[in-house]
This record gives structure tokens, C-alpha cells and sequence, in this order.
């Protein structure tokens, strides 16, 4: 790997890392002021977990071998890494995107709910169970060498931690007083910087997908901005005329449906199809969050409306907007991947795209709501209706967020 | 002495408090608080969920003066304070027994 | 474009991408309180906006043809772009410069003031149109073609989103109430975390204009680093000496200053050029600030004071420090530019920034004052006097930006 | 250097640069409102006189020339820079080291105690010190050519920081009514912006130490990762067993001592190791940071556990895990280091690192001290009782942080 | 008229509102304040140093209502914010000389 | 019953409360006010631009007492709070009609 696509994987990657702050405070801003810390605690709390499982065996098992499922030790604890190729640059880039998945569950609940010793038990083993899944969707999986298109995880991760976020939800049940009482933002400037952030960092998690900072990257790069402008604009637009009201919340919210709906895409397809994946995914999440209230599941920060819609939006648009013609032009040693509907290729992609996102539905919600049930029936995940209304930060971490009143200048 | 508690609206505070100035209220203490009343609140939307706001931001304002110029303060800041819409507020005053200057422990008209 | 230069470039892309978010906060922490959500509505907004229409004919009509006003449309909808010369890299670096340029005129006003379907509406217009001045700025434009010098954008971008601000006050008028009653920033921290987040892309904005990783780009960086610190400091200095204190303030608009000032010259000067620039911007600009007042325009943010003074002076210095020798010796294949005064080039640069700059403004204001005439005599410009104390987060957005109140978390 | 190295260097160095303000809101968070805007002046200050003062004198006095203890002026005032070579990517990329060094002393104590005109001379001067200091770990200085082991920093910049802030500490006495009165964070969600931030930045730090985008680099970058993950998960389970709660302010300082213990290891030892240098620094720092109460240091913001303590950890461990065979195995040409006591190279290494860290110290503690000394007599550091309570940021710099009331909205 | 001040706790304020719109108070002032009493505090920790909190988050309402009117009020919020926990607050009433509406001059049981 | 309303500094406050305890005052309620009188303000200075803030941050303490307890812990509060420098602040006395305690519905020096 030469010096232009090391620095390209190595900034890719501590862009990745930068996200799962991002997040952080996109949902902490979003819950109560009371119970912000535990949000950032269960996204930080990844960061600290994950990686270290994936050295020590988790990208052997996902990547070494040639196991269908599952992979070998021969890369555990990080032995036998072949630094010419650049593969070191290469397991810790996928390291800060192992990290981010059980992150994205994190809202899966509004914090006021799950608890856990400390408030962290829950991310904790589901980042476990998470770093395990991702083996099913390894290069050699069985999903991917049929021929289905994933090319940063929209399928291996948003859309596989939006159904465990389902699953979650459905195991804790709603939260008392939901939907009639809910609670505002409490810092919108926070969420707003956490978008800000997670829009930076994005590039790295598609285009560093890569793996090179060739022509394919620039079109990713592209179709990340692309996107995530279109699906913000949209959803924006559905706002201002279904509501009343731009609002900064609904900006918010289009550009990471954008980000997650392009996310599997934009190594398969040109700008054009970009920013109509974009503004389909902006369209369809903003109706989708309402959902929750129809059906019943309290999803308080939407992660199935924005990550598991906004990732099957996209996954499922690769089967008609899929180009190889456009990518085999720009690298002529590109191996060939079949194109979509409206592109020459037919509705064979389609079906593998349907296919790949059902079973990882499937599997995914299996697992964790079994997992889930296990956990709520052995230790309980629900904090008490005390917590609930004292707030997660104190009785969980002994802190809280905001001390600006004179009383605590005293 | 009096106490004269006035509830106003925040943008009211500058002109109420130069009014007070004009009648030689030399103190007063301001705190902010949510008011419930005729003039209704408001309806904020977070993706599409409405939140209804019953509470509209409104300043307190107490000064304790002597029994003989209560009557014009109290007038002095509905005049001040007056927009002629709905949500202006109310003044109201109750009895005080006595009033210390913690700084010299002067009582009543003294301690102003 | 090798992958060096192509991870540059892309990376560039990234960070003048964080700077919007940036310059939002920058601006949003010194409004009110009731009014942050606006200003960062009207940041993102470019985000959304620009990019699509950069994508979709901005970029072609800029950099397409060989005509001196205006380009052609054999780019447009990303067609025919050359991949292997890394075009696409530049397009969407360029992309990212577009969005940024409409949204430091966000500035222009406090959002008390501006109105607008939703508060975005000037923003939108007033973005569609900065996208066409850029044509006249474009390389082959007649401006640059007489031999004016402008590497990342000083004139073009912020001279230009200057006067356009200026024009837009003008049309506005002042505020009720200004110069006595004004409002102190509701949050200097996010002030100070927008000069951050400004400063770390502006690298990307300044040193990635070189588009290459060469010699070139790395006096880009430094001249950059070294300009905002001289300009920080000196900005601090006249406060400390003027006001009696040293103030963040003082010190993030002096790093502001500095870079719009380097911006310009940053790609022609050296470091103790870099150094006087910046010294002399930072004072220049501190004391521009107060222009305001006596002159009786309510540039409440102080874009003029800053962006357009600060162009100015960086665009006019470099008629006196530009050194096409020093750069020569760095890269023997560089084109020749004028060198400036001061080294050995005659007046005749000189003369050549003022007139770039003169026609800038001249063209820039005209263009913008119709404009928004036109705005506030159909739609309004002006938020009604409601609007403007209960603040525009409510009343345009349906929005409160901090729920910290024990009454949220109920 | 080639464009790949040259994007790397630099990208490393705009990192590095945000690492400041990351600094300023790690700390800045942990102080009392009234004092933030000190705090954040304090950090920010440094990132406008030091890298002036870096390019005026201090690259040259540290880098040119043969001199063991000091250079010379050759590449004073940038002069005589090799393009080529990459030499003003390497000076600018340092520049940013030398500006956080003095930034990270700022967190010796609360603000509410240093005085200055205007808050900001005692970095002023200590930044002048320690870009001094710097010369004494040249490349050519007594103590690495020795044979000493420190990649990026760890005794140059966080033991050197770290024993300097303990010298003003003791010249500064304690806070009046310390320990037993003291205050929380006055914002948490700022100290972890800040940690995020830092972590970011930190890859640029210690990867980019390598300068060049090669397998070296590589593995920095993996052990940067694991190591502030061991250590952020080591603190926070110390607390969970000690005081009975995970923190956020655990996390975050457990990823800071990580970072900061790897930062002289991570060019030298392999992944495993960097994973147990994390650990033991998080565990270490976690009981380090109790000592200020039993033998009487008022280290309001904990430099000396973390930054000292953190610093001394990995550098001596250096002297365990040193790893040669490794690193010679991804690079033939790498020229020779001692390996460590684990790893085949005998005592031998970790008698220079603990000789390095003792000469460190006592010479930084000593100037630092004498320095300190002076200034209390002379101008006087401690800020007098009213600005104690009335808080700096008023006195000092005249501002306030949050304007949030009502009241300042009228 | 008679000035009724409760001290509540936070996430009652919703309930006692609506009691009393049941027994027509139509106005009343709130503020956020920090209560002291038998309940005690709480204690935080960080980097092992533990911060004792005396004060617990409370909610004061006010609303001035005629003298008839002033039991069934102090009943309907009683009532409203018990929850038989300790902390649960106190109720007291005071005696108020006048009280005017700002916006129309209107006094006493015209002016609630 | 007598309800005590102080005005103090914010950093007198944790002595305030201990003087209280001392004369057996089990509760009180604390709010930050901001406090307008002789003390004066300050100045802010923002990119040149002189800001005059009036208004001082203050804590306002209430307690309500039996009627025999009020004299002494008025001279509890003013001994406590007293700095000597201007701007100490107030302590005035009204009388309460009835003290309810929310829990028990204990009424008056029981509800204390
Ligand atoms: N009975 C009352 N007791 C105490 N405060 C009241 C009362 N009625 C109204 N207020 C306060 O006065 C404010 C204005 O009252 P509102 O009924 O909205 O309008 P208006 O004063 O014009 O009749 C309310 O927001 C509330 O703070
Ligand atoms: N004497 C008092 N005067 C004013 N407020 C009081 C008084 N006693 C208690 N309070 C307020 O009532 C709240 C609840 O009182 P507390 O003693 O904790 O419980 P309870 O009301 O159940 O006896 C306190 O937090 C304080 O705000
Ligand atoms: N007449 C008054 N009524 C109510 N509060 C007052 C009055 N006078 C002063 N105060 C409060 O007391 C505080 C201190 O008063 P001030 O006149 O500044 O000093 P001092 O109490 O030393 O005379 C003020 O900030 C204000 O909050």
C-alpha cells in the first residue's frame, strides 16, 4: 500500500473514530438534559470496548481464513498482518466502524429506560453479539459472494443495528406516559454539532471504504455530499409543507437518512442516482418516523426510522441504480459486480439486494431479541420508575450534566 | 412596608425598572418565571410530534417600599409595563412587617 | 492524480466541509439565545442547497469551455469528468467552497431580522446567486486572465460575501433599538468552538487550494498557521491596550481575520510575509469593527469588518509581498506570477488587485443590492417586530434551541 | 517526500492543531462557569504565540546545527528549508506540538487562581520556557542520543508539562477552602467534546510522529487506538469497583492517560503491548489522581496524574515492551533502538528512560519553579479574593460565557 | 384576596395544574427553585471526589386568588401534589392588600 | 406564622443555611435572583462594544417560621450574610395565614 492510500485508509479511519462521538451528541442532545450522559457514556463506552475485542479476535474471525461463516485465529491479537499490503491500516479502518454499530443502538432507546450496572451492561453485550454478526457479512460470507452489494455496511450496519434496535424496543415496551408525553430536545445546538461532525466523518466511513484513494473514492466521496444534501433538502421540504415549519431538527435528520441511504451505494453508483437516492430516503424516513406511534413501538430517537429505513432505502436502490459500466470506465481492473434495473443489469441485483437485507433482518433480530429477553429476564433491563424520573445521569453515574447555577459556583 | 410583586413580560423590564427609578425606588429583585394564564402558550414540533408549551416566559419583579408610596409604585409599573395585550401581568401587594438592611441592620423605611 | 495528491484534495474537501458547521457555531453563539437555531438553519441550508446545484450546472458553467464569463454545460450532472486528472476531486473541493460562500453572509444580520419562508428563504437566493458569481471568477475569467491573484478565494469569496452582506444591511436597515441596545453572545464556548473548527478546516481551504500535496501546499499551511496567530494577537493586543482587556472574542475574531486575509495570499507569499499580513489584518480588522457604529450600518456580526476589510487587506497585500522567486525555487514548473513590490515586482500587481477587488465589489454590491430590494419590496425581508422578540427559533421554526428547564424534563 | 507522505505530515499537523481547542474544551468543561472563558483564553493563547515564536527562532534553535544542546539560527525566520525533504511539513507539524505544551501546563490549576494581566501571562511566559525546553530532546540533544526511547512526545511534552504544572502549583498554594470545598464540572457534555476531540487529533500526534504514511506509522496508530481504550476501560472499571459508579469523567480521563502514556511507546512497541501500557496507565492515573489530597497539592484539574503520572507510565514502560525484532520486520532499514526487558533487550533501555524522565524532571521542575517563583514576587500569580469569587472571566477579560437568561435577551 | 405559594415537586407541576383549572384558578406563576428540608440531597462523584448536593430541584407556583376561593385551592393542591413521599412540599397562604391587572387597571377579583 | 424572604450574596449562602440549622430552621427554599440596588452592575466588552448589565446575581432564601422563631432568625440570616460591603442584601418579614404541609397535611408550626 503505498504512502497516498495509507494516509487515505489512516485518516479515513480517525474520521470513523470522530464519528462515534458524532452520535453521541446527536442523540445526547436530544434526550433530557437529566439524562445526557448516560447517552454519551453507552456511545463512548464503544469505543472503549470494541476495538480492543476486535484486536484481540474479532477481525481474525471476520476476515482470515477462507470460512463461509466464520473466519480463523490466524490474525488474532493482531499476529501475521501483512504491513506492505496494508493490512494493519485496513483492520483498525473497520475497527472504528465495529465500534460504531453497537453505538447506533444506543438510540435505540431514549437513555430514561435501559438500564444495566451503570447504565452500560446493555451496549456492552450487544457490542459482543454486534462484533459477531458482522462475520456473517465477512468478504467470504455467504451473502456477499452471491453477489449482493454492500459497499460502506448499509446493510452489515445500519440496517442490521436498526432491527436490534427493534428488537430492543419491543423487549422494554414503551416508556410510561408514551406517546401523549414526550420531551423536547434539550440542546439542539448539540444535536446540530453532532451532525456537523457525523457529515465529516461520513467521508471517511464511504469513501475510505475504498480502501484507495482512487477514482472510485472520489465518486463515493461525491455521492456522500451529494446525498446527504438531497435527503436533508427533502426532508426539509416534507416538513415545511406537511408541518408548517423548516425546522433544524428535520435538517438534522434528512442528512443522516441521507448519509446511512447512500452508505451501501456510493461505491456503485454515479451522482445522479446519488441524489436521488438521497431525496427518496429524506421522502420516505420523514414519513417513517411517524410510524412508531402508528404501530405502537416507542422508537424515542428514531433509529428505525433513519437507520433501519434510510439503510434499506439504499440497499435496496443499488438494484436499480447499480452502474459497472460507470465504475469499469473509471478503473478498468474493477471486478465486476452486476448493475441495477435501470441500468442494463436486470432485476437479478434487485433480488439479492431484497434477499441479503431479509436475512440480515432475520438474523439480526433474532439474535438480539433473544439475547435481549435473556437479559431482561436475568438482570433486568428497564430502569426503575424512580431513575426514570430522577434521571439516568445521577443514579447510574453519580453526575450531572450542567452545573451553571450560581449554587454550584458557590 | 409593602411589598409589591409584579409579574411582566421580559421585554417590559428596562422601561419598568427606569420607571422605578423615577419614583425613588431605589431596590428591587428580579426573577425569572414561567407564566399560565389567558394568553396560552405555544406549539413546538420535533419530526412532526407536536409539544405543547402551557408556559410563557415572564419576569418577577419585588420591591419592598413604604406604606405611603405603594400606590404610586403600583402605578408606575402598570403604566410602564402596559402593551395593551393579552399576557401583560399583574401587581400585587401584601402586607410587610418589617424590613432589615442586612449590611448596617437598619429597619423599615431605613432599609430600603 | 496520484493518491497522495488525491487523498489532499479529497480530505480538503472534508475539512472546508466542517467549516460550514463551524462558521455556524461561530456566528450562532453570538446571537441570542432565541435566535441560534435560525443562524444554524441558514449555515446547513448552503450545505444542502449548493452542493446540487454545484453538481447539477454550477460547477460546469464555472469551469467548462474557454469562455471568459461564463462556461459551458459539458460537465453538468457530473458528465465527463476526468477521472484520472482527478477532476472529480476538484469539483467537489470546489463544491464545498460554493457552500461556504453564501453562508458567511448569513452573517450579514442577526437572524432578528431576516425573514423569509422559514427564515431560509434569502439564504437560498442569495445562494443560487453566489453560485453564479463564482463564474466570473472562474479561471479563464476575465478578471483572473488580466493577472490578478487570488489562490484560495479572498476576493472571489470573501470580499464577495462582504459587500454582498453590506448590501443586504443597507436594504435591511438597522435593528430597533441598535447601536444603544444590543445583546451580548448567548455562548462564547461555542463561539470559541466554531474558531476551532474554522481554523482546523481552513487548512483544508487554504493549503488545499494547491491541489497537490507539494511544496506549494505545505507554505500554503504554514502561511496559514502563522497569519491567524499574528492576526489572533494582534487583534488581542489592541483590545488589551484600547479596552483594557484581553478578550476570546477578541482573540477568535483576530484568527478569523487572519485567515480571510492569508486566504488570498497564502499561495504567493512567504512566512514573514504571512506573518505581516496577518499583524496587519488583525489590527486593521479590530478597528474596522467600529466603522459600523460611526458610519450608522448594523453589521451586527461583523461580516464587513471582518471578511470583507479582512479580504481587502489580504487580497491588496499580496500587490506588495507576493515572491513568485521563492515559490520558483520550490517548484521549477511553476507558472509565472507577478511578483509584488516589495519584491521586485513593480506596481503593476498591485494595480491589478485593486482593480480585481474594485470590480469585485462594485459587481458583487449592485447585483445583491437589486436583489434583495427586490426581496423586501415582494416577500419582506424584515421579520415583523413579534418575530423579532420572541425570537425567530419559535416563530420560524417551531423550534427552542436549549430545554434544560427542570419544566422540559417533566 | 512524495505527495502521500507530504498529505500525511500536514493532515497530521492540522490535527494536531485541533487538539488545542480540544484541550481547551476538555478543561474548560471541568471548571466553574464563571471561569471557562479564562480557561479557554489560557489554551488558545498558546496557539497564537508559540508557533510565531516557533518560526521566528525556536525550529531553528531546536533543530538545525549539530549542537547537543541548542542549534543555530540557519532556518530561523523559515529560512534555508529543504522543500524536498519535506523539512517545512516537519517544522509546521511541530509547531503544533510546541503550542500544546504550554496549552496542557494551563490545566495546572483552575483558573481561579492564576493570575496575570489579563489572565494570559503566565503561558505567555511558559510558552516562551517551553519552547525553550524543547531544545533540550532535540534530535541531536544529550538525553535522546544516549539512547533514550520517546516517539512522540511522552517525556518531552506530558512529563515535562506535567512536572512544570506541579512547580506552579506549589509556588500557587492552595485554593482557599480546598479540599473540602471544591465544585463539579460546570459541563460535562464540553469535557467530553474535548475528549473526543483529543482523541481525534491524537492519531495526528502520535501516527503523524512517523512522518511518513508507512507501516511504522501503521502501527502508532493501532496502538494509539487500543491504548486509550484499555485505559478509558481500565479507569472506569477502578470506579465501578471503587467508588461504585462508571463516570463519563472516568472514561474521558482513562482516554486521555491512554493516549498519553502511548504517546512515547507507540512508535516501539507492537499492538498486545500497547493494549497492557493502556491499562496500567488507567489504572495507575486513576488511584494518581487521589495523591493531591493526601500530600497536599491543590491539582485542581489533575495535570499531574494524568499528564505526569500518564507520561512517566508509558515512558518507562518503554523499558519493558520495547519491541525491535517487530519493528524491523515491517521496515528492513529502520535504524536500531534497544528493545526492552520483555522482549530480548535486557535493563539497559530502561535505565535511560528512567534517566531521561529524572533528568526531565528535575530540570523542568527546576526552571519552572525558579520562573514561577519570580513572577509570584514580582507581578504576582495568584488572583486576589474578589476575583476569586466574582470569577475570572468578568475581571479579567470582561465577557461572561452564557448568556442565557432572559434578561440578556431584552 | 389571598396569595397561595406552593412548594411542589417538578414532575407533579403537570397534575396540579390541571387541578386547579378543576377548581378555576385561570392564572398562576411558576418558578424553579431549590428546596432544602428533611428530604436531604444527593451526592455526586467525580474523579473519586464526592460533591455533597443539600438542595433538591423544586417547583414554586404562586397565584392570587379571592379570599373564598383560597381553601379549596390550597385542598386542590394539596391533593394534587401528594405523593406521600417525603420532599413532597409545603403549601402557605398570605394575606395580599390588592391586586391589579396590568393591562386593563382591572382590581382584586376582576383582576385574576 | 411568619414567612422570612432574604436577600443574600450567592457565596453567603452555605453559611446562611448552617446559621439556620442552628436555630432549628428544618426547611427552606432557595432562588437565584438577580438583585438591582446600590451595588451597581458591571461592564462587558464585546469587540469594543460596552455592555452595562444592572443587575447583580442574588439568592433569595424563604423560610416560614412560627411567629415567636421570626426575630431570631432574621438576626441568624443578617449575622450570617453580613459581609460589610454594599450589596448584602435584604431580610423582610410577612405573615403567613396557614402553613400546610403537603404530605401529611399538617398544618401550621406542625408543618414546618
Ligand atoms: N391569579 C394569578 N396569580 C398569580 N399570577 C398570575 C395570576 N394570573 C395571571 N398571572 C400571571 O400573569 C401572567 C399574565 O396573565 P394572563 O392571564 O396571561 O394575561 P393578563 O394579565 O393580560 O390577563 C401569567 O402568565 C401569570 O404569570
Ligand atoms: N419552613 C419552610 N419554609 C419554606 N419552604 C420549606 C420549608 N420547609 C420545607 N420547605 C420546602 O419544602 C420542600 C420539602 O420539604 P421537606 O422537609 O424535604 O419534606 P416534607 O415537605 O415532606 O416535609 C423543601 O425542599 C423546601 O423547598
Ligand atoms: N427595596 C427593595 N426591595 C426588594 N429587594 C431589594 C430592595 N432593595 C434592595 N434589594 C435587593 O437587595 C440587594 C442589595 O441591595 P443594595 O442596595 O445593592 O445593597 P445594600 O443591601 O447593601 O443596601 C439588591 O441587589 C436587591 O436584590
Amino acid at each position: 500500500m503505498d504512502s497516498g492510500n495509507t494516509t487515505w485508509v489512516l485518516i479515513g479511519a480517525a474520521l470513523v473514530l470522530f464519528m462515534t462521538p458524532g452520535l453521541a451528541f446527536f442523540y445526547g442532545g436530544m434526550v433530557r438534559a437529566r439524562n445526557v450522559l448516560n447517552m454519551l457514556m453507552m456511545n463512548f463506552w464503544c469505543l472503549l470496548v470494541v476495538p480492543l475485542l476486535w484486536a484481540v479476535a474479532g477481525y481474525s474471525l471476520a476476515f482470515s481464513g477462507e470460512g463461509g461463516f466464520i473466519g480463523n485465529f490466524d490474525n488474532a491479537m493482531l499476529r501475521n498482518l501483512d504491513f506492505k499490503g496494508g493490512q494493519p491500516a485496513v483492520l483498525i479502518f473497520l475497527a472504528t466502524f465495529a465500534a460504531i454499530t453497537p453505538a447506533l443502538i444506543s438510540g435505540g432507546r431514549r437513555p430514561d429506560e435501559v438500564r444495566g450496572v451503570g447504565g452500560v451492561r446493555p451496549p456492552l453485550v450487544v457490542a459482543g453479539l454486534r462484533t459477531g454478526d458482522v462475520l456473517v457479512f465477512a468478504p467470504n460470507g455467504w451473502l456477499i459472494s452471491r453477489g449482493s452489494l454492500d459497499f460502506a455496511g448499509g446493510t452489515a450496519i445500519h440496517v442490521n443495528a436498526g432491527i436490534a434496535a427493534l428488537a430492543m424496543i419491543l423487549v422494554l415496551g414503551k416508556r410510561s406516559g408514551w406517546p401523549q408525553k414526550v420531551s423536547p430536545p434539550h440542546s439542539m445546538p448539540l444535536v446540530m454539532l453532532g451532525t456537523g461532525i457525523l457529515w465529516f466523518g461520513w467521508f471517511g466511513f464511504n469513501a475510505g471504504s475504498a480502501l484507495a484513494a482512487d477514482g472510485r473514492a472520489m465518486q463515493a466521496f461525491i455521492n456522500t455530499m451529494l446525498a446527504a444534501a438531497a435527503a436533508g433538502l427533502a426532508w426539509a421540504l416534507v416538513e415545511r409543507i406537511r408541518d408548517g415549519h423548516f425546522t433544524n431538527l428535520g435538517v438534522a435528520s434528512g442528512i443522516v437518512a441521507g448519509l446511512v441511504a447512500i452508505t451501501p451505494a456510493c461505491g456503485f453508483v454515479t451522482g445522479g442516482s446519488a441524489i436521488l437516492i438521497g431525496a427518496i430516503a429524506g421522502v420516505v424516513c420523514s414519513y417513517a418516523i411517524a410510524l412508531k406511534v402508528k404501530l405502537g413501538y416507542d422508537d424515542a430517537l428514531d433509529v428505525i426510522g433513519v437507520h433501519l429505513v434510510g439503510g434499506l432505502v439504499g440497499s435496496v436502490l443499488i438494484g436499480f441504480f447499480a452502474d459497472y459500466s460507470a465504475f469499469k470506465a473509471i478503473n478498468p481492473d474493477l471486478a465486476k459486480f452486476d448493475s441495477g434495473l435501470f441500468f442494463g443489469g436486470g432485476a437479478k441485483l434487485l433480488g439479492e439486494q431484497l434477499l441479503a437485507n431479509g436475512a440480515t433482518i432475520v438474523f439480526s433480530f433474532v439474535v438480539t431479541f433473544v439475547l435481549a429477553k435473556v437479559l431482561d429476564a436475568t438482570i433486568g433491563l428497564r430502569v426503575s420508575e424512580e431513575t426514570e424520573s430522577e434521571g439516568l445521569d445521577l443514579l447510574e453515574h453519580a453526575e450531572t450534566a450542567y452545573n451553571t447555577a450560581e449554587r454550584a459556583s458557590l | 412596608m409593602k411589598l409589591i410583586t409584579a409579574i411582566i413580560k421580559p421585554f417590559r423590564l428596562d422601561g419598568v425598572k427606569e420607571a422605578l427609578k423615577a419614583v425613588n425606588v431605589e431596590g428591587l429583585t428580579v426573577t425569572e418565571v414561567q407564566g399560565f394564564g389567558r394568553q396560552g402558550g405555544h406549539t413546538e414540533t420535533y419530526r412532526g410530534a407536536e409539544y405543547k408549551i402551557d408556559f410563557v416566559p415572564k419576569v418577577k419583579l419585588e420591591t419592598v417600599v413604604t406604606d405611603d408610596a405603594a400606590d404610586a409604585v403600583v402605578e408606575a409599573i402598570v403604566n410602564a409595563a402596559r402593551t395593551d395585550k393579552i399576557g401583560d401581568g399583574k401587581v400585587w401587594v401584601t402586607p410587610v412587617d418589617t424590613l432589615v438592611r442586612i449590611r448596617t441592620g437598619e429597619r423599615d423605611a431605613d432599609a430600603r
